[in-house]
């Protein structure tokens, strides 16, 4: 092994394997040029119905449905469905538009560092997937290429905004949403201090905070607000360490706390842990506030209690919403933003541990939709 | 030719013992590997995929080059990932700050970026060097004081001022800064041309990386005495090789590599450094160049490799299967192959040194003769 | 019950590793209670031999036979069990462990799943005055000197019970004080009843401590005989099969020029103790300056010094009219100073790399194996046949790796290179250790011719013949410094013997 | 510190434990007296808090767990870098177990899960010789690899659960607070006592809301010590790190020994994984080890490869952590703590006529409390790099009293003593 004639042989001889490889890679890629030249779009070779039998996700419905012939394509941010976030919530509603439109659907999930969310689109689009949504801000370029190479194809991304003809940008004022649970914390904190947790210090999470400060501080300007983030970025490991989320909520809740608000994706489970245990440890009643989803009904049961209120960002309804646009070929606007007044952000009363504030949190929400309060959505 | 087959032994049964437990694993769970491994090799046979995949094994053919720099002199760059991150973030920054005359823009990157690597790496050399600390644990605690620095400077002073706040970036690459893409060769060598995917041009960086190693390694004085150092500290210090020249020479020639590792991503698809720029490069270079036993050619078969894997098992989505198999492959394969070096160059070892003997027993006869 | 048993008896056995036979055949016996010297040259095959008695490696063919039974040792715990015992040659020891744990460690005394620690103090206090050899079992070995290292050794092995002792070379590390120490202790451990098989290739220690003697010579036994029917030139010339080879040279080549002048040379360590201390020496063109001294007083330490591989903290060193104190290794190689390390693996050869890489190793910048900064393939592959062909290297060729060479020829390698680059002055660290006696004659050749040419030559050697046949001039380094100056044609034995175990420095 | 803890290695008489255990005692009461003063000077309250203490010890119990695995691996020989993969292994096999049947499954399949993938090192490295770094590096990828895959197949289709999330976990393991003292101490924080109450906040800290596996794991401390340094077992595990050829010599099975390192290494790896799933998040996310096998490795190093060592360094990356997330400003007083002891180094150096060192303590104690004074906060990017400064400083600066096992890292074949 050690000699170098032989290492050359080694390397000759796998060359050799790589070059017959290589010119069967070449036969394959002219056929499919030739086909590509005949079908007049899609070049590659494998669509969905290549494989009968292997594919369980994607089903048709019955004839007869509305969305007959329509095929949803979905790509996910890294976490993909069960993420009890946003990608779950954009499930939610692709699933309810299937169910009622009988529309055919492929879901793609990204790798572990989301490297692929480009070609995932690109996937779709070469499937014949039409509308194709892209569920996350970090899509952003990747709808902006894919559109302009398939400019038949509709695209919706979630949480960005691509000015291209074909896309349809679903943006959500998480910090109208924010504020509105803002306020419902202050209004029910018994302390006078308040907390919020951001996974990762990045803009989008500021986004959060920003209207959360705004909200409580609208309500109770002396109220006192604790913030932490989990970890800054490149680091984001801070969306998915439940145990720092935990350690941040009790932080929170010994330093006189009783609600915490976090935008901490998979780390908020914690929060509400830390809710339970240092209420049941003697500690007084203390509440965490979930977001993006009604969190009341993807925790734990044990942990119910304990969730106050979330901020509910629709992408349900913006996806569902968006799907049944296209099934009844209503036109839709290339920017739509799902603020308070589109109920497209909001507070949950599940539970219904916030009925007695609702009064004001409506009056809040009114003046929001009328344009008399303005919330920021920038720290400072 | 016994040799060539025994040799090539093992990264063969190593890529078929992954395949055999990415088909048990498939099996498991109710999957056809043989679907599965059929729709990856389709899907990887178009021009788009090809380009993609090259994409991809560039920045690993990289990464790997600069852990073999090291791994030739028995030094462990783990800190590849540290420093391909920080030279990115840096060479984004000044990239996307300047314009000048298009080849001073590209050059002024990519000094930035090694310049940047070699610093990196140059800390973990100098602590070896003068305080004797082992390069494994300091380039470990290197790459996480890296994510901070990185995390400090460009969340303070190098986001894109205009950019969005929800993904923080450096400024983009002007268009002086931009490298042309290469999907004309493909027409050239009379394939179509891929859709939606550019061949970066910066593929070409990689083969002038791969050309200089083999060079710098094989063909210098340098490199001999960096393998010398490496099968013989010892011996090489007596023949006049200064140990430490030689560990701070090496970990800045890697770390100078492994600033290019991150180019990849700036002058391809990114066009800048974002917060969400490509990670684990560093460490699956490290695969690769186990895979390619340090080997320039080697190397770039097991970047490929690794391309194909990944660009290939998009496909397994569509297809209801778990394209999380393919991690597994690449672990298993990694694992497998030292393993199979390991038992193959003991096995030639024995066979060399039994004929090595008998030559000179016949050398001996034949002298006495 | 008079007569005594046969502790050990070796039949037939035979052992090969790829390339070698190590043990052809081999028979032995050993009495119960005696001291069995088994002598031989390096590679004769006594090592291995006493590796399989001792379980360590599986004989490939042969019976042996404990006490009258067969027995087969798949590993040294199956020695042990029988009472062997073996005290190799590289002490196997753990320096981070105290000696208490590197004593019982494997046969532990213990209380529940605790190691018990008084008992395992009390026995061994107990056993080493028991010996006559006391230890604190509760330093740390690394604090120990060597005698008190082969002690612990020793301690190791009764500790196990075992009354079957096995001594590798116990001697090659150990001052003359401490061999007549190490004896008297064995002589103890005999009248305890102890069987000691004792491997040396030291005729003197063997005649003065033995009951009887086996020779080996390539991996055979060539006689089993009692030391007071042989003397020294009978048992040498049993093991080489031949005259020994005598290294004298005939008349001096010692010219007046001044090549290698070192004055007040010292060098410290990582403790910032001196490994070296004030020496001072001249050696001239033609002239062949040796080094006497029992191996650890600094010897490496001056190598390492002289070549620039450690730092000289004091002192001046100057190679043909010019300091070179400061200079890099490579800089004084490049002026002229060639080097015979003292451990070819660690330190002269790159065993998988082909040998034209090796003969290139020292002399890579120079043509023919350079090309500025390029590797010249071609002239380094001519360079290196050019070495095997003149000295008498046995090798297919330039491209087989080092590690597929006889120690001899990789030694004869390595003279090669350094010769063949005409240095003008030679620093020779154990030039023919381990090397068989063809090989040891050829060294010594190149030695005595290159010193007719003007070669200056410093020559570092634990073989007294060597260095009084050699030198034109003597030192003896003791603990660092250079203690005395001799003329090898003069000297007596015994006089170096004093000075090399400092007993002549207080004189 | 280092001193005190190769001081603990060897055995020695009685008087010298005496003195070992009064420095100890008269160090930890300096610290508590440090960071009372510190807290009263700056405007802070979290630095001796039970609430901090307690976060302390939570964040450091699977950091340390790693370290120990990692030191029972390097003790018998074989570098352990995949740490961080033995530890996602114990993650998501404790997150499995948890839901599937309880915590305390979950606590015994986290360790199976950390063991598995310790084996395959074990296997990599004793049996084929292949090189530590190298195995650890092949480790991590297929851990992190396999994990996904089997959250794929196994989460996806359940409620709550998904590709990078297992569902929650049954219930929690109990927690207790310790009699007695855990009220006491409590109370007399509460009276706010200048170091009295400093002292008490932190044993309250460390004794109330104590979950048992915290205890478990807190146990395993003086247990590894013991069986480390005061059994056969483990002299002979420890020869095979320091000389495996003697140890063979003497009829110890070293590959075996090698083997029980790397497997109870990767079962203590796990272990920490199960409980970062059992005690803290309750669930399994990926990434949520989020780098802590290196940490646990790092405070290994720190450790000198030695229990107490390493609870100390896993205990300062902890506390570190605790005070980020709970307390920007407690970070900020800090800096002044590390200037106190700076210049009281200093002074001690300069006492001790080793000028050299007294400078640049100086120096540095000078920086230190010029950057408390001249700023209100510490970035939270540095403080996410404080553990692994503090290593590279305490490598740097301590090289020469931090003790690797002699043969650590090399490879070991049977039979080839030379």
């Amino acid at each position: 092994m050690r000699t170098r004639f032989m290492r050359k042989g080694v390397y000759v001889a796998l060359m050799l394997a790589f070059a017959l490889v290589a010119a069967a890679c070449g036969g394959g890629t002219n056929e499919t040029t030739t086909s590509t030249a005949a079908t007049g779009g899609t070049e590659t070779t494998t669509t969905t119905t290549a494989a009968p039998g292997a594919s369980t996700t994607t089903t048709t419905e019955p004839a007869g449905m509305p969305g007959e012939g329509v095929k949803v394509g979905m790509a996910y941010d890294i976490g993909g469905r069960g993420d009890k976030s946003f990608n779950d919530s954009a499930a939610a509603g692709l699933d309810r538009a299937k169910e009622e439109f009988g529309i055919e659907v492929q879901e793609l999930e990204p790798t572990a560092g989301g490297e692929n969310r480009e070609e995932n689109l690109r996937l779709l689009a070469e499937g014949g997937f039409d509308p194709i949504f892209a569920i996350g801000f970090a899509f952003a370029e990747g709808v902006d290429r894919v559109a302009q190479d398939f400019p038949d194809t509709t695209f919706a991304i979630v949480d960005s905004v691509v000015e291209q003809p074909n896309v349809l940008s679903l943006v959500f004022a998480e910090h109208e949403g924010s504020a509105l649970v803002g306020a419902a914390a202050a209004l029910k904190s018994q302390t006078g201090t308040i907390g919020f947790i951001g996974g990762v210090n990045i803009g989008l999470i500021n986004k959060f905070e920003a209207g959360y400060r705004f909200g409580a501080e609208y309500v109770k300007p002396d109220i006192e607000i604790l913030s932490t983030y989990l970890t800054e970025p490149p680091d984001f490991s801070g969306f998915n360490d439940p145990a720092k989320g935990k350690e941040a909520a009790l932080a929170m809740f010994e330093q006189g706390a009783d609600v915490v608000y976090h935008a901490a994706g998979g780390s908020g489970t914690g929060l509400f842990q830390a809710a339970k245990e240092f209420t049941e440890q003697g500690g007084s009643k203390v509440w965490g506030i979930g977001v993006d989803s009604d969190q009341y009904n993807t925790v734990d049961p044990e942990l119910r209690d304990y969730v106050m209120t979330s901020m509910l960002k629709r992408v349900d309804v913006a996806v569902y919403t968006t799907i049944k646009n296209f099934v009844e070929e209503v036109p839709q606007d290339p920017i739509t933003v799902f603020d308070v007044k589109a109920d497209g952000v909001g507070y949950s009363t599940s539970g219904g541990f916030v009925d007695d504030i609702v009064p004001q949190l409506e009056e809040l929400k009114q003046k929001i939709i009328d344009g008399m309060v303005t919330v920021p959505d920038t720290l400072e | 030719m016994r040799r060539i087959l025994l040799a090539s032994l093992a990264p063969i049964s190593a890529i078929v013992f992954s395949l055999i437990v990415a088909s048990i694993a498939l099996m498991l769970v109710g999957r056809s590997p043989i679907t599965a491994f059929g729709a990856m090799w389709d899907f990887a046979r178009t021009s788009t995929s090809v380009a993609s995949m090259i994409n991809r094994a560039v920045p690993l053919y990289i990464s790997a080059v600069a852990v073999a720099v090291g791994f030739q002199m028995g030094l462990f760059n783990i800190g590849v990932e540290g420093q391909y991150l920080l030279a990115a973030l840096f060479a984004g920054w000044v990239g996307g700050n300047i314009v000048l005359w298009a080849p001073l823009h590209i050059a002024v990157i990519l000094a930035v970026a090694i310049i940047v690597g070699m610093t990196w790496s140059g800390i973990a050399g100098a602590l070896k060097v003068t305080r004797g600390v082992h390069e494994v644990i300091s380039t470990i605690m290197l790459n996480f004081i890296g994510f901070s620095v990185i995390a400090f400077l460009l969340l303070n002073y190098f986001k894109d001022p205009n950019g969005s706040s929800l993904n923080l970036a450096t400024p983009p690459l002007p268009p002086s800064g931009q490298l042309p893409n290469l999907n004309w060769l493909f027409g050239a060598l009379g394939f179509s041309e891929p859709r939606g995917i550019d061949l970066h041009g910066f593929a070409v960086f990689a083969i002038v990386v791969g050309v200089f190693y083999y060079l710098l390694v094989w063909r210098t004085r340098f490199g001999y005495e960096l393998r010398a150092s490496g099968i013989n500290p010892g011996a090489a210090r007596m023949a006049g090789v200064d140990p430490n020249r030689m560990i701070m020479n090496t970990m800045l020639i890697s770390g100078g590599v492994a600033g290019l590792v991150g180019l990849a991503a700036v002058f391809g698809n990114l066009q800048s450094y974002t917060q969400d720029f490509p990670r684990n490069l560093g460490f699956n270079g490290i695969a690769v160049a186990l895979l390619g036993r340090n080997h320039p050619v080697g190397m770039a078969l097991g970047a490929l490799l690794f391309g194909f894997m990944d660009r290939s098992a998009l496909i397994l989505d569509l297809k209801d299967t778990p394209k999380e198999v393919v991690t597994i492959m690449q672990g298993v394969v990694v694992l497998a192959v030292v393993i199979a070096y390991e038992v193959v160059n003991r096995f030639i070892e024995r066979l060399e040194i039994r004929s090595a003997a008998e030559a000179t027993r016949e050398a001996v006869e034949g002298a006495a003769a | 019950m008079t007569e005594p048993r046969d502790a050990v008896e070796l039949e037939g056995i035979t052992k090969t590793f790829p390339g070698v036979v190590a043990n052809d055949d081999v028979d032995l016996t050993v009495r119960e209670g005696e001291i069995h010297a088994i002598v031989g040259e390096n590679g004769a095959g006594k090592s291995t031999l006493m590796k399989i008695l001792y379980g360590m490696q599986s004989p490939d063919d042969g019976v042996i036979r404990i006490r009258g039974d067969v027995v087969h040792f798949r590993s040294p715990k199956d020695a042990i069990a029988r009472g062997i015992g073996m005290v190799h040659q590289h002490f196997m020891l753990a320096d981070n462990l105290t000696v208490l744990e590197n004593l019982v460690l494997g046969s532990e005394p213990r209380r529940g799943p605790a190691l018990d620690f008084e008992s395992a103090r009390t026995r061994i206090v107990e056993l080493g005055s028991l010996y006559g050899m006391p230890l604190d079992p509760d330093e740390l070995v690394e604090t120990l000197t060597v005698g008190e290292r082969q002690r612990v050794e020793i301690l190791k092995v009764l500790y196990r019970g075992a009354d079957i002792l096995i001594l590798d070379e116990p001697t090659a590390v150990l001052v003359p004080q401490e061999v007549d120490e190490l004896f008297k202790n064995l002589r103890r451990l005999k009248d305890e009843g102890v069987t000691i098989l004792f491997i040396s290739h030291k005729l003197e220690e063997v005649l003065a401590i033995a009951d009887s003697i086996t020779v080996m010579r390539q991996g055979r036994t060539v006689a089993t005989v009692s030391p007071a029917d042989v003397d020294v030139h009978q048992l040498a010339e049993l093991m080489v099969g031949s005259e020994l080879p005598t290294p004298e040279t005939t008349e001096s080549t010692v010219t007046d020029v001044v090549e290698l002048s070192v004055v007040g040379l010292g060098s410290r360590n990582e403790d910032g103790r001196w490994d070296i201390e004030d020496i001072t020496f001249d050696i001239h063109r033609g002239e062949v300056v040796g080094v006497a001294g029992v191996e650890g007083n600094g010897q490496s330490a001056l190598v390492d010094t002289l070549l620039g591989v450690r730092r000289a903290d004091a002192g001046s060193i100057s190679l043909a009219g010019s300091d070179i104190t400061e200079a890099s290794t490579r800089d004084r190689r490049g002026a002229g100073v060639g080097i015979i390390p003292a451990d070819r693996h660690r330190q002269g050869l790159l065993l998988p790399a082909p040998l034209w890489e090796n003969a290139m190793l020292g002399h890579q910048w120079l043509v023919p194996y350079a090309k500025g900064p390029w590797v010249d393939k071609k002239g380094a592959r001519d360079r290196t046949a050019e070495i095997i062909d003149r000295f008498g290297v046995i090798a297919p060729g330039p491209d087989v790796p080092a590690v597929a060479l006889s120690g001899g020829n990789q030694q004869k390698l390595i003279v090669g290179r350094e010769m063949i680059a005409e240095p003008s002055l030679l620093v020779a660290a154990h030039p023919t250790r381990g090397i068989d006696v063809g090989a040891q004659a050829d060294v010594w050749d190149e030695i005595r011719n290159a010193r007719r040419a003007g070669l200056a030559v410093l020559l570092i050697s634990a073989d007294l013949e060597e260095l009084l046949g050699l030198s034109d001039t003597l030192y003896v380094i003791f603990r660092g410094r250079f203690v005395a100056q001799l003329d090898p044609r003069t000297v007596t034995p015994d006089e170096l013997g004093a000075y090399m175990t400092g007993v002549g420095v207080s004189r | 510190m280092t001193d005190m803890r190769t001081e603990i290695e060897t055995s020695s008489a009685p008087a010298w434990a005496a003195n070992r255990w009064m420095r100890l005692a008269a160090l930890i009461i300096g610290g508590v007296l440090l960071l009372a003063v510190v807290q009263s000077v700056s405007d802070t309250s979290e630095l001796t808090t039970s609430g901090t203490w307690a976060a302390a010890l939570r964040l450091s119990v699977p950091i340390m767990l790693a370290g120990l695995g990692g030191m029972f691996s390097e003790r018998s020989g074989i570098v352990n870098i995949g740490l961080e993969g033995m530890m996602i292994a114990g993650t998501w096999f404790g997150a499995w177990a948890g839901w599937s049947y309880g915590p305390w499954q979950g606590v015994l399949l986290g360790v199976a899960g950390g063991a598995v993938f310790g084996l395959i090192h074990a296997i990599a490295t004793v049996t084929f010789a292949v090189d530590h770094i190298v195995s650890g590096v092949a480790i991590n990828i297929l851990a992190a690899g396999s994990m996904r895959f089997l959250s794929v197949v196994t989460y996806t289709p359940e409620s709550g659960g998904g590709a990078t999330q297992s569902p929650g976990i049954k219930s929690q393991i109990a927690t207790f607070d310790v009699p007695v003292i855990s009220d006491f101490f409590n109370w007399l924080e509460a009276k706010r006592i200048f170091f009295v109450s400093d002292a008490s906040g932190i044993i309250a800290g460390l004794t109330s809301n104590l979950s048992w596996l915290t205890v478990i794991g807190l146990a395993i401390v003086p247990l590894s010590w013991w069986v480390l340094w005061r059994t056969a077992w483990g002299l002979r595990l420890r020869s095979c790190g320091e000389n495996p050829y003697a140890a063979e010599s003497l009829g110890v099975p070293v590959l075996r020994m090698k083997y029980y390192g790397v497997v109870i290494s990767g079962a203590l790896a796990g272990l920490g994984g199960a409980y970062l799933v059992v005690v803290q998040a309750g669930i399994y996310r990926e990434g949520m080890t989020a780098g802590r096998g290196f940490l646990g490795l790092a405070a290994m190093i720190f450790g000198n490869w030695n229990p107490v060592g390493t609870m100390v360094g896993s205990t300062l990356f902890g506390y570190a952590d605790a005070l980020r997330l709970r307390q920007n400003e407690a970070v900020h007083a800090l800096l002044l703590a590390v200037a106190i002891v700076l210049v009281l180094l200093a002074v001690w150096s300069a006492i001790r006529r080793r000028y050299t060192p007294a400078i640049f303590e100086g120096i540095f104690g000078v920086l230190f409390f010029t950057w408390y004074i001249t700023t209100d906060s510490v970035p939270s990017q540095v403080v996410a790099a404080t553990p692994y400064l503090v290593t590279l400083l305490v490598l740097a600066i301590a090289t020469q009293r931090l003790r690797m096992p002699a043969a650590d890292g090399l490879r070991y074949r049977k039979g080839e003593a030379v």
